[in-house]
C-alpha cells in the first residue's frame, strides 16, 4: 500500500546498501531528482539496472555508488559517450565496476518477464552477435514444438525500482503518461517501487480506462517532486532540457569540475530545486 | 546543380531509399534525418517508429533522443518498449532498419560497441541498444555511415549486431531468414551487397567523387560494381527540406535556457 | 494497407475453406456480424480459435462450418453451456468437431506469442492440471537460469482474425477502446485482419497517445457495420444484450428451433439487420 | 434474526472472508456476489480484478458476464487479457482466487470440464477458462459452491484445477508455492483444510443445520473440527446490500427490449 512521504524518508527506508535497484524512464521520465537523494544518503555497493544509464547513472557511477550495472546503451542520447561510465569501464575511476551488458530487446523481455514472475525471458535475439560470447547471462531454450533455438536470459527483478511519473491521486494510484517505456514492468517486477510525481490530485475521474495506471497497492512510497525529471522530461509539464545534455558532455569530461558539479547541485541541495530547474520549461 | 556537402548528399540518398509502403525502424542522427526528408519530400505516408515506443510518428524537427517528446505528440500510437520489442520489431512489422555504425566491415557486420578487447576495452563505445535484434529482426537493413578507414575496417572488433556474417549464405545458416544488410550509403557512394559473396560493393558514387576518394577512406579493398552509376546530386527540393528541417530542429535544441 | 470494403467482399477476400480463423473480442466487441457472413458463404472445415467460443462459435459450429476448436471456455457467460457446442461433441452434430483444450492463461500466451512472432509461448501454467494429460499441444521448457519447468504451448498464427472495434480513421488506423481482450495480438498474430467499425471518422486527432490503436499497415480490410457486435456490446455505443444471451440458452437447446432461428435471423438477411439490433440499447 | 435462504447465507460468509487489504480475482455467479457484499459492507478497499482486464472495479450492478460494460467503466484500469493473465494473475499479485466448482473432491481439487471420460464425455462442461492458473497462482483459493452429492464427490472425473491433489504435501511436490485452497464456503457450511493431511473439515455450520445435512449432500465421508462453531447468521445490513445489489441486477440485466 502506498506511502505518501518525503523523498529522504522513502529512499532511507527502501533502498540498503548492496541492492538491486532499477531507475527507469525511456528518455522521458528518468528519475534524476530520485537518484540524488540516493546520492546524498551515499548508498554503496549498488547493482544498477537500466536500459540507457544516462546521466543519471553517469552521474551515480562517478559518484561511486555502483559495483555493477546491467545495460544495453550506455550513450548519452544524440550528443556522445558517458565519460564517467567509461572512466569507471577504462580506468576504475573512482573505483572499478562490473558491467553485465544486453541488448535493448533483451532488457525489455527481462523486466516483461520479471512483472511476469517468471523466472527467465525466452525471445528470438542475439542472432549473431558478438554479447553471447562474452555475458554468461545470455542463454537459450529449444522450443519444443519448431526445434527453433531461441534466445533466454534472466528477468529483472529489482529490489527496488524508481520512476517518475505525471500524477497520483490520493489513494496512491499513479499515472504514466506519453512513452511510458518499460515502466510499468520495472514497476511490477521489483520487491519495492518508489514513485516521484510531478502532482497528486483529489482522483482520476474521467481518465480514459485503457491507460497506463499502477494501482496504489503496487506502490511502495509516492513522493511529491515537482521538476523532478530534469533534465529529462515530464509530458504535460515541461519539455527535455537538450542544453543541459549538451553541457553534461562537457562536465563529465573531467573528473575534478564533475565532482565540483555535484557537489554544487547535488550534494548541497535538497530535491526541492527541482522545481525552478524546469521553470519557463 | 545547388551546393552541397557530402553528408546532405549521404542523407538524401538515404532518404530516396525509403518509400509510402515502408515502415521504418529509425535510429539517431542520419537515419533520423534521412527518414524525415523522405517523409517531407516523396514518400509521406512512410511509416517512422523509433524504438521508444513511438508508432508513425512525424515530428517537425529532429528528435535528439529517441525519446523526444514531439515523437509521441505527433505518433499514430506510443506502446511500451517491451510490446515494440516483441510486437512490432520480433513480430516482423518491420520493413526497413536503419542503422549507424563505429565500424563496419566489407559484409556489413556493425561494431558500436568497443574499440579494443571487450573486457579491457581502448575505448567503450555506447553499445548495441536496439541493433543486434534489429539487424536480424527487420526484412531489410539500411547502414548509413561517413567512410574512414578507422570506420571501415577489414575487421571490426566487436560483432554487435550481424550482417552477412563472414559472406554467402551465412545468414541461412544461423536459421535468420531476413535479408540483412541491402544497402550501404555513405558520404561518398551507395554500396549494395553483391548477390552471391554479401560482399558491400559500390553502385553509384556521388557527383565528383572518384574511385580514389573512395578507397583511400575504407580499410578494405574495394569492389566497384561494372556499372558504377552517378548519384543524382540533391534537388533544389530535397536540399531545402533537409537544411529547413535542421534549422528548425536546431533552433528547437538549443534549449529554451539559452533563449 | 486497409482496404474499405463490403463484408461481403472482405469475406470472400480472405477466408478460404479450411482456413484457422481467430474471432476475438472478450464479452466485449465479439464480431457478431461477420461470423454471420461467413456462415452466409458458407465456408467449411474451419479451424475455429476462440478463448470463449460464446454464441458466436455456437453458432458456426452448429452450422457445420467447423471441423475444429482451439479454446478456453465454451460457456454462454452467465447462463450455462453452449448447447449446439455439445451436441457436436457429444453427439457429432451436424457433425463431429476436434476440440483443442487450454486455459485462458495459455490461450492468451499463445496470441501474445503470436504477435511476437514467436513459434510458442512460454509461462508458468498447468501444474497439476488435467488438459496436460488429454492436449499434447501443451509441452514443456526449462529455465536455463533456475531449472523450474515452464509450460510451453504453440503460438497461435490464425490465417485469418476478425475483431469488431469502435472506430476506423479514413487511413485506416482502428480504435479499440474499453476492455480490449486479445483483440491487437489476435490481429498482429494473424496473416490477414479484418474489422467491422461501428464507426468511419475523418481522423484521430486528440487521442491520448496510449490507447489501443492498431495502424492501417495491420489491417488487411475495415468494414462499416454498425452494431456489428450485437448481442455483444460495443463500449461507448450500446450495451450487451443479456436478454438475448437468456434467450440463446432456449433457442440452442432444440436442433429444429436453432435451424431455424439461423434461417431467419443470419442466411435470409444481410449485415445491415445489425444496426437495427442495437437500437434503443 | 432475519429470514435468509442457505444461498444467500453462503455469499454472506464468503463476503466475510475478505478483508480491504485483499486483491480478489473474481469469477461470475456466487464469487462476484459474495466480493461485491464484501466491498458494499466491511472491505470498502478491496480491490476485484476480473479476468476480462478489469482492475480495481466497483460495479453497480452484478455482471452476467466477466467482461460486462460496467467492468470497465468503474474500473482502476482496464488491461489487455495477455497483460492479466501474465503481470497481474502469474505475477503474483491476487491474493484470493475464488473458485466455483461443478465436482469438488475432499482436498480442493475441481473439476469443470467434463463428466464422464474427457474423450467421450457424457456431458460437456464449459472447461477451466481461468481457473487452471488461478488454483496454482493466487496466494489462497476460496471456493463456494452449493452441496449435493452430484458435485462433492470421492473422485472427480477430471482435475480441471489443482487444489491439494492427495492430500499432504502434494502442491510443494509439484514446486507449486501458493497455499491452493484454504477455504470452503458452501451453503451449509464453512470448512477449511486440515494443517496436515489437507482434507476438508468442517469449522462452522451455518445457523440450524445439522451434521447430518451436511453429510447427506457430501459424497465423501465428512470430517468435522473438534470445534465446530456456528456461522453468525447474516445481519440486516448484509442481507439489506445482497438484496439490493441483486434487485439491481434483476433489474439492468433484464434486458432493455423487455423493458
Amino acid at each position: 500500500m502506498a506511502k505518501f512521504q518525503s523523498l529522504k524518508e522513502a529512499v532511507a527506508e527502501n533502498l540498503r546498501d548492496g541492492d538491486t535497484v532499477a531507475f527507469e524512464g525511456f528518455t522521458h521520465l528518468i528519475p534524476h531528482a530520485a537518484a540524488h537523494e540516493v546520492i546524498r544518503q551515499g548508498r554503496k555497493d549498488l547493482t544498477l539496472i537500466r536500459m540507457t544509464p544516462d546521466i543519471i547513472y553517469d552521474q551515480m557511477i562517478g559518484m561511486g555508488l555502483a559495483k555493477k550495472v546491467i545495460f544495453s546503451y550506455a550513450g548519452n542520447p544524440g550528443v556522445g559517450l558517458l565519460r564517467r561510465m567509461r572512466d569507471a569501464i577504462e580506468n576504475g575511476w573512482p573505483r572499478a565496476i562490473e558491467t553485465v551488458e544486453h541488448s535493448h530487446a533483451a532488457m525489455a523481455n527481462a523486466y516483461e518477464a520479471g512483472a511476469a514472475g517468471l523466472p527467465c525471458a525466452v525471445f528470438r535475439g542475439y542472432r549473431g552477435a558478438g554479447l553471447k560470447e562474452v555475458n554468461p547471462a545470455i542463454k537459450s531454450v529449444t522450443c519444443p514444438f519448431t526445434g527453433e533455438e531461441l534466445a533466454a536470459v534472466p528477468a529483472h527483478r529489482p529490489d527496488v525500482t524508481f520512476i517518475h511519473a505525471q500524477k497520483a491521486n490520493r489513494r496512491g494510484d499513479v499515472l504514466v503518461e506519453g512513452i511510458i517505456g518499460v515502466q510499468k514492468e520495472a514497476v511490477l517486477a521489483a520487491k519495492r517501487a518508489i514513485v516521484t510525481v510531478e502532482e497528486i490530485v483529489d482522483d482520476f475521474e474521467g481518465l480514459h480506462p485503457n491507460l497506463c495506471v499502477l494501482p496504489h497497492w503496487t506502490i511502495t512510497s509516492i513522493v511529491h517532486v515537482p521538476g523532478g525529471a530534469h533534465p529529462s522530461y515530464t509530458h504535460g509539464y515541461y519539455d527535455r532540457d537538450n542544453a543541459a545534455y549538451l553541457e553534461w558532455d562537457k562536465i563529465s569530461a573531467d573528473r575534478d569540475l564533475f565532482t565540483q558539479w555535484m557537489k554544487d547541485n547535488v550534494l548541497a541541495v535538497g530535491s526541492e530545486a527541482f522545481a525552478a530547474r524546469v521553470k519557463g520549461m | 546543380m545547388p551546393d552541397f556537402t557530402p553528408t546532405e548528399m549521404m542523407t538524401i540518398a538515404a532518404a530516396r531509399a525509403l518509400s509510402n509502403e515502408d515502415v521504418c525502424f529509425v535510429g539517431i542522427g542520419a537515419p533520423s534525418a534521412a527518414c524525415n526528408v523522405a517523409r517531407l519530400t516523396h514518400a509521406p505516408d512512410v511509416t517512422l517508429i523509433y524504438e521508444s515506443g513511438t508508432i508513425g510518428t512525424a515530428p517537425d524537427v529532429l528528435p535528439l533522443s529517441i525519446g523526444d517528446g514531439e515523437l509521441c505528440e505527433t505518433a499514430v500510437a506510443t506502446v511500451s518498449v517491451p510490446e515494440m520489442f516483441r510486437y512490432w520489431l520480433q513480430g516482423g512489422r518491420i520493413s526497413i532498419g536503419f542503422l549507424g555504425a563505429a565500424q563496419l566491415d566489407r559484409f556489413g557486420n556493425i561494431n558500436t560497441t568497443v574499440i579494443g578487447d571487450y573486457n579491457k576495452p581502448k575505448v567503450r563505445l555506447p553499445g548495441g541498444g536496439g541493433a543486434p535484434e534489429i539487424a536480424t529482426s527487420c526484412q531489410e537493413v539500411y547502414i548509413t555511415m561517413k567512410q574512414s578507414t578507422r570506420g571501415m575496417v577489414e575487421k571490426i572488433d566487436f560483432f554487435t549486431s550481424f550482417g552477412h556474417g563472414e559472406g554467402g549464405n551465412d545468414r541461412e545458416r544461423l536459421g535468420i531468414t531476413t535479408k540483412g544488410p541491402t544497402l550501404l550509403i555513405t558520404d561518398l557512394a551507395v554500396w549494395k551487397p553483391d548477390p552471391v559473396t554479401k560482399e558491400f560493393t559500390v553502385v553509384s558514387m556521388h557527383p565528383g567523387v572518384t574511385r580514389e576518394q573512395v578507397q583511400e577512406t575504407c580499410g578494405w579493398k574495394v569492389r566497384f560494381a561494372d556499372n558504377v552509376e552517378e548519384t543524382p546530386p540533391p534537388t533544389e527540393l530535397e536540399l531545402k527540406t533537409l537544411r529547413d528541417l535542421q534549422a528548425r530542429t536546431e533552433k528547437a535544441h538549443g534549449g529554451k535556457k539559452e533563449a
